[in-house]
């Protein structure tokens, strides 16, 4: 396990982006939960609640045209990686104008115009899919990087492993995010997986290995900024290990009755979101009024997402024969 | 051998309605009860977890102990080779795949090694194992959470595969499929898991590879498995106000099916009707309706229909989603072309 | 659409005889030579690694540079996985998978990725990637280096499969499929790896979703693909010395099948025999036999018959694999069988 | 990677056993290429030449009823844990007396009575499965350990992480011994592996990793009876990386064109049948006529065995039926 911290700290504007960013997730994943639960919508939801500010704080760190490989849990990245509003919001709802016509829906997110070109449901299979994306880059030369961001429990199945040694063999410029955020459904890391850490395990890949508190957006930072630099310089893979938490479920209706109270109120008292405001604000960056606004126009933003994915209509019925192979067919 | 006719409600008029995990819970209880060597593993099914996601596995590994029902890591493989290693040491492991879908980063066990182990050892070894996973069309869950498989383990020479249509059938022939000494898939429904029905009497077992004439009829045979054929009940009662007899069989065990059951219907309508949840395309719906057009050629009135869902990934939308699956309507359509 | 009635042996009169690799790398140089996308990786492949077990991308690490051909550990999740993304990217990745039944472990990214991707993303991503892959019956190879397992991918929707019966087919069909938008599996022969045949002329491109009449005639019609095509052009040949006239379907590309095209000869003949390689239970005759048996009920002078291997893993022993795999003799019999 | 090596080494009777067992195996090796290659047996053929000090010393620490998950190159193993020459001579020529009924073959072999019960053709399938036989041992408790073998390609594949994972997880009595005969098929270790060696990857699991140089009969010998003694004592699983080299190529046929010809000749001519030979007699363990007498009863039995393989009847087709299910089929 290395932890070269060459990079810069991000600066005021940035901090300030990562903020309106991590407030974004915030905001639209409250609103998803408010939605679904008031059966306005009907769809599976894996809230982001907690890890917002670890995904802003790496998205900053990527181009637009950089590749993003996210999961099921993958709203945050999603919207940090700037998969507009109305798109998502008219996906999950199953609708025409949503980002996939309705048909991947909340677990297949895709927008490659923002980079996120691949969103799945099965653990850990978005982390061979990011070599290929960095292996055509690799091939065309053009400087693009792949990013696949996958949960602990992801890094016990052999996808993972695979596709690490694959990465490390083919020196390819991708960026492993393994976001940990101690649960996996209601297994906790340490009674699913045989050692003390994540990024412990790109030794055996002989990858730099590095773990980050993902919720300190500083450090967060800098070491997306580090992999970034490494993939783009041809230096090959890193894996990096942000600890997280997440505040909500698995999914919409999971209690979290398998994590101790405490722990989930440590957690919940750390919240990276207000954190990151104080921060900004003590180092002069932003004032409270310039955060407030910010935090309005989101919240305007989402309203005026949600309202479109509820006035937008379904798909038409001959779209299920479309998109199946690459010319129409009788379904 | 023919078709046991058999009522699908406990014998007591008044049966209890329990949600599907319970009915799935039934079958374990009893036959981690019955035998020591029944082992569950799978992820999160411990007490410690909660006893399963659907709460399928709730109160075992208390009951039991950690040494026979445990939690795994994210690994199917893993999974899948420790059943496959424990079935061949004696066990009678149950592994729980979360979902249909997820079979699909563990098939080299389940088809090189579980289905072929007691053939390639010549007869040496054998691989009494149990896999529990859950798929279906209707709760939204797209593409990578909704496929109906089967008709790959159907092909697999040397595996049972299992689809029950209702809750009592699930705990007869669960528990029948844990005693089993072939390896056994067992396919359960994400909807039926939230839904409640008629539970079983205590003990009940149903045998594998036997088909239940669900509801006798004269006119036209409607055959399946899995949820489909509630919805063959529900437009046979339907078409029954117009005349028309329509027999039901479920055919509960898909590999081996109960070819003479399905055959002796056949034979005494004359009219066939296959439906499954599963994509129609190169579904198990081929091989039953070549089959019955083989052994009954010249006796048939009608072609025989086939009813599936559509020949693509499954959509969220709902109103993809819908049109996606397979209907009564469908059914329906079906039969009375049947009839012209 | 009607079936391409087309000489499988190039124009010139004495074609050059190659072995199945040359075959393959054929089309393999075409491609790489006039799209730059066209990328090649799977185990042993490169030259510093002799080119392929089989030889058949020998050169072409040499000729198009590391970048574009490329050995890998053994990861078949990962090999299969880096030409789903790189699919994505805008690249046509041919990803080979030593055998077919080690398909088993990586059907995730077939399955779940490759197939769905492009109706998942509502037609914003596709993934034109080619699975090159060899099994078959009869090197005595057993029961994980054997089985056609076709069927399950003619299943899933999304996927093309094609399975060539000849050495001039194998190139004209890999160069399409390779140049195919869609994820194509294509499932190449052990036996006629190592076994001559006719090459084919230089460029040869073979359509997908067309069927080959092999032969023409008008008594009954054999449908089916890969090697068994070639017993039943040997049996054809036979019977026409008996006054039998038979069809010979080869359908080149098993999904999507050209239906027309055997419709058509069935309707023609009145009499229809299925033949593959792979088991017959739930095979991909099951689909093909239904289908025929709907569409022209009432059409037929006899039943469909379905030849295939037998229902068990692959054996070993000689004798046990002979059994096991479909015949001549079965063709034959089956044949005779709709003539009475 | 840990390397507690505290068993004692072998003594002089146990070196001379581990000595006839490599033998057994070079001879019947050796015995098995010219059959093949003369045509009077049809069988695909993995040499386990030079691995077979490897083989030996590892199976004496196991007891007679331990389990072994081996793989196609499993000859070495097999005879080392006991499966008879008669069986396995019949298995390859296909015939109704081989170990599975000629159904198997070579890739397949299993005999339960000497705890072979399971060899498999894909890479890496075996070890999972090894860990369900140390499972049924825990839960038994029996006291019965498993040792898996594989190569050191297989250390590349999602099946060896998932299982090294779990058998941590669960502390189960089993063995993940990797010859690493430094090829897989064509692939160099180094083209093929992102790291050093394998036994480091064993830090992923929070289990012991070591190395050693499978080659040496005394060092081999004391790695396996240490984790032996671990597993045995309910300490969980350990991963055993065993240097060694194969002198022929991957399966007959194979030239052996991708190793460079220094790295083959220094291999051979550290040939570790010999070498073991000349310790023995230089420590004065067995005279050069004792081993003699040992070797030349191998080659009666070896020649035996072929005999009788060759004579034995083929199975009946009607086999084809059985075994398929607990119930004879119609196939
Ligand atoms: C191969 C596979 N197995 C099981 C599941 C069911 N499943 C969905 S999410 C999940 C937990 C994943 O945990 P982790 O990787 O830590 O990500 P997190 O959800 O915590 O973000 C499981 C087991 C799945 N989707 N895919
Ligand atoms: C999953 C899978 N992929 C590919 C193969 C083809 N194959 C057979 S042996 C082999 C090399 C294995 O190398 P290693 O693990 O080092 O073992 P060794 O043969 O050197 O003993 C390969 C690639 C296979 N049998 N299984
Ligand atoms: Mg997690
Ligand atoms: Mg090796």
């Amino acid at each position: 396990m290395t932890s070269p911290r060459t990079s810069n700290a991000p600066d005021g504007d940035t901090l300030v982006e990562i903020y309106r960013r991590a407030q974004l997730i915030r905001h639209c994943g409250e609103q998803f939960l408010k939605t679904i639960r008031a059966g306005r919508i009907q769809a599976p939801y894996y809230s982001p609640r907690g890890q917002e500010v670890l995904a802003a704080a790496t998205m900053v760190t990527l181009a637009a045209d950089d590749y993003v490989v996210t999961i099921y849990r993958g709203l945050h990245d999603q919207l940090a990686k700037g998969v507009p509003l109305k798109e998502l919001w008219a996906e999950y709802a199953g609708k025409a104008s949503g980002s996939c016509k309705g048909k991947g829906g909340p677990m297949h997110i895709t927008h490659p115009a923002s980079g996120v070109v691949v969103t799945t449901g099965v653990v850990g299979s978005g982390i061979p899919i990011a070599n290929g994306l960095a292996l055509a880059s690799q091939v065309n030369g053009d400087g693009k990087i792949a990013l696949t961001s996958f949960g602990d429990g992801a890094t016990n199945i052999g996808a993972f492993h695979e596709a690490l040694n694959l990465a490390s063999v083919w020196k390819l410029p991708v960026i492993f995010l393994c976001q940990n955020n101690l649960y996996a459904e209601h297994t906790s890391f340490a009674n699913g997986t045989g050692c003390e850490n994540i990024a412990m395990r790109a030794a055996s890949y002989g990858m730099p290995g590095v773990q980050v508190n993902g919720n300190d957006a500083v450090a967060m930072y800098r070491a997306a900024a580090d992999a970034v630099a490494r993939a783009r310089a041809g230096e090959g893979p890193t894996l990096i290990e942000a600890r997280t938490f997440r505040f909500e479920g698995h999914i919409l209706g999971d209690d979290s009755h398998y994590i101790p109270k405490e722990e989930m109120a440590a957690a919940i008292a750390a919240d990276p979101v207000p954190a990151l405001r104080r921060q900004i604000v003590a180092a002069g960056y932003a004032t409270d009024e310039a955060l407030d606004a910010i935090e309005d126009r989101i919240v305007a933003d989402v309203a005026e997402a949600l309202a479109y994915a509820i006035a937008e209509p379904y798909p038409d019925v001959a779209e299920l024969g479309r998109d199946v192979l690459d010319v129409e067919i009788v379904p | 051998m023919t078709a046991t006719l058999e009522a699908t409600a406990p014998a007591d008029t008044k049966p209890r309605m329990i949600f599907g995990a319970e009915a799935a819970l039934q079958a374990l209880d009893a036959a981690m009860g019955e035998d020591p060597t029944v082992l569950l593993f799978g992820e999160d099914l411990a007490d410690r977890e909660g006893g399963g996601v659907m709460g399928a596995s709730k109160g075992l590994s208390t009951k039991y102990g950690d040494l026979r029902v445990r939690s795994t890591p994210i690994s199917e493989q893993a999974i899948m080779g420790a059943a496959v290693g424990a079935a061949i040491a004696g066990m009678r492991p149950v592994a729980e795949i979360m979902l249909m879908n997820f079979l699909t980063v563990c098939m080299d066990q389940i088809v090189n090694h579980a289905a072929k182990i007691r053939f390639m050892s010549g007869g040496q070894t054998s691989c009494p194992l149990t896999i529990r996973t859950m798929t279906g069309v209707g709760a939204g869950l797209g593409g990578q959470h909704s496929d109906m498989l089967e008709a790959w383990f159907a092909h697999v020479p040397g595996l049972k595969v299992v689809v029950p249509s209702n809750h009592a059938d699930w705990t007869g022939l669960l528990h029948e499929s844990i005693m089993d000494d072939n390896p056994v898939l067992f396919v359960e429904s994400t909807l039926m898991m939230r839904a409640k029905g008629a539970a079983a009497p205590i003990g009940h077992r149903l045998p594998l590879g036997k088909a239940n004439v669900a509801r006798t009829g004269s006119d036209v045979s409607v055959i399946g498995y899995g949820r489909p054929i509630n919805d063959a009940l529900a437009i046979a009662e339907k078409l029954s106000g117009e005349g028309v007899s329509v027999e039901v069989i479920d055919l509960r065990t898909v590999a081996p099916w109960d070819k003479e059951a399905v055959l002796t219907s056949v034979a005494k309508t004359g009219r066939a009707v296959i439906v499954h949840e599963a994509v129609r395309n190169f579904g198990c719906g081929g091989e039953i309706a070549a089959t019955i057009g083989e052994e009954l050629f010249g006796q048939l009135k009608a072609p025989i229909r086939r009813v599936g869902s559509r020949n693509t990934p499954v959509p969220v939308s709902p109103v993809l989603e819908k049109a996606f699956a397979w209907s009564q309507s469908d059914i329906e359509a079906a039969i009375r072309s049947t009839l012209n």
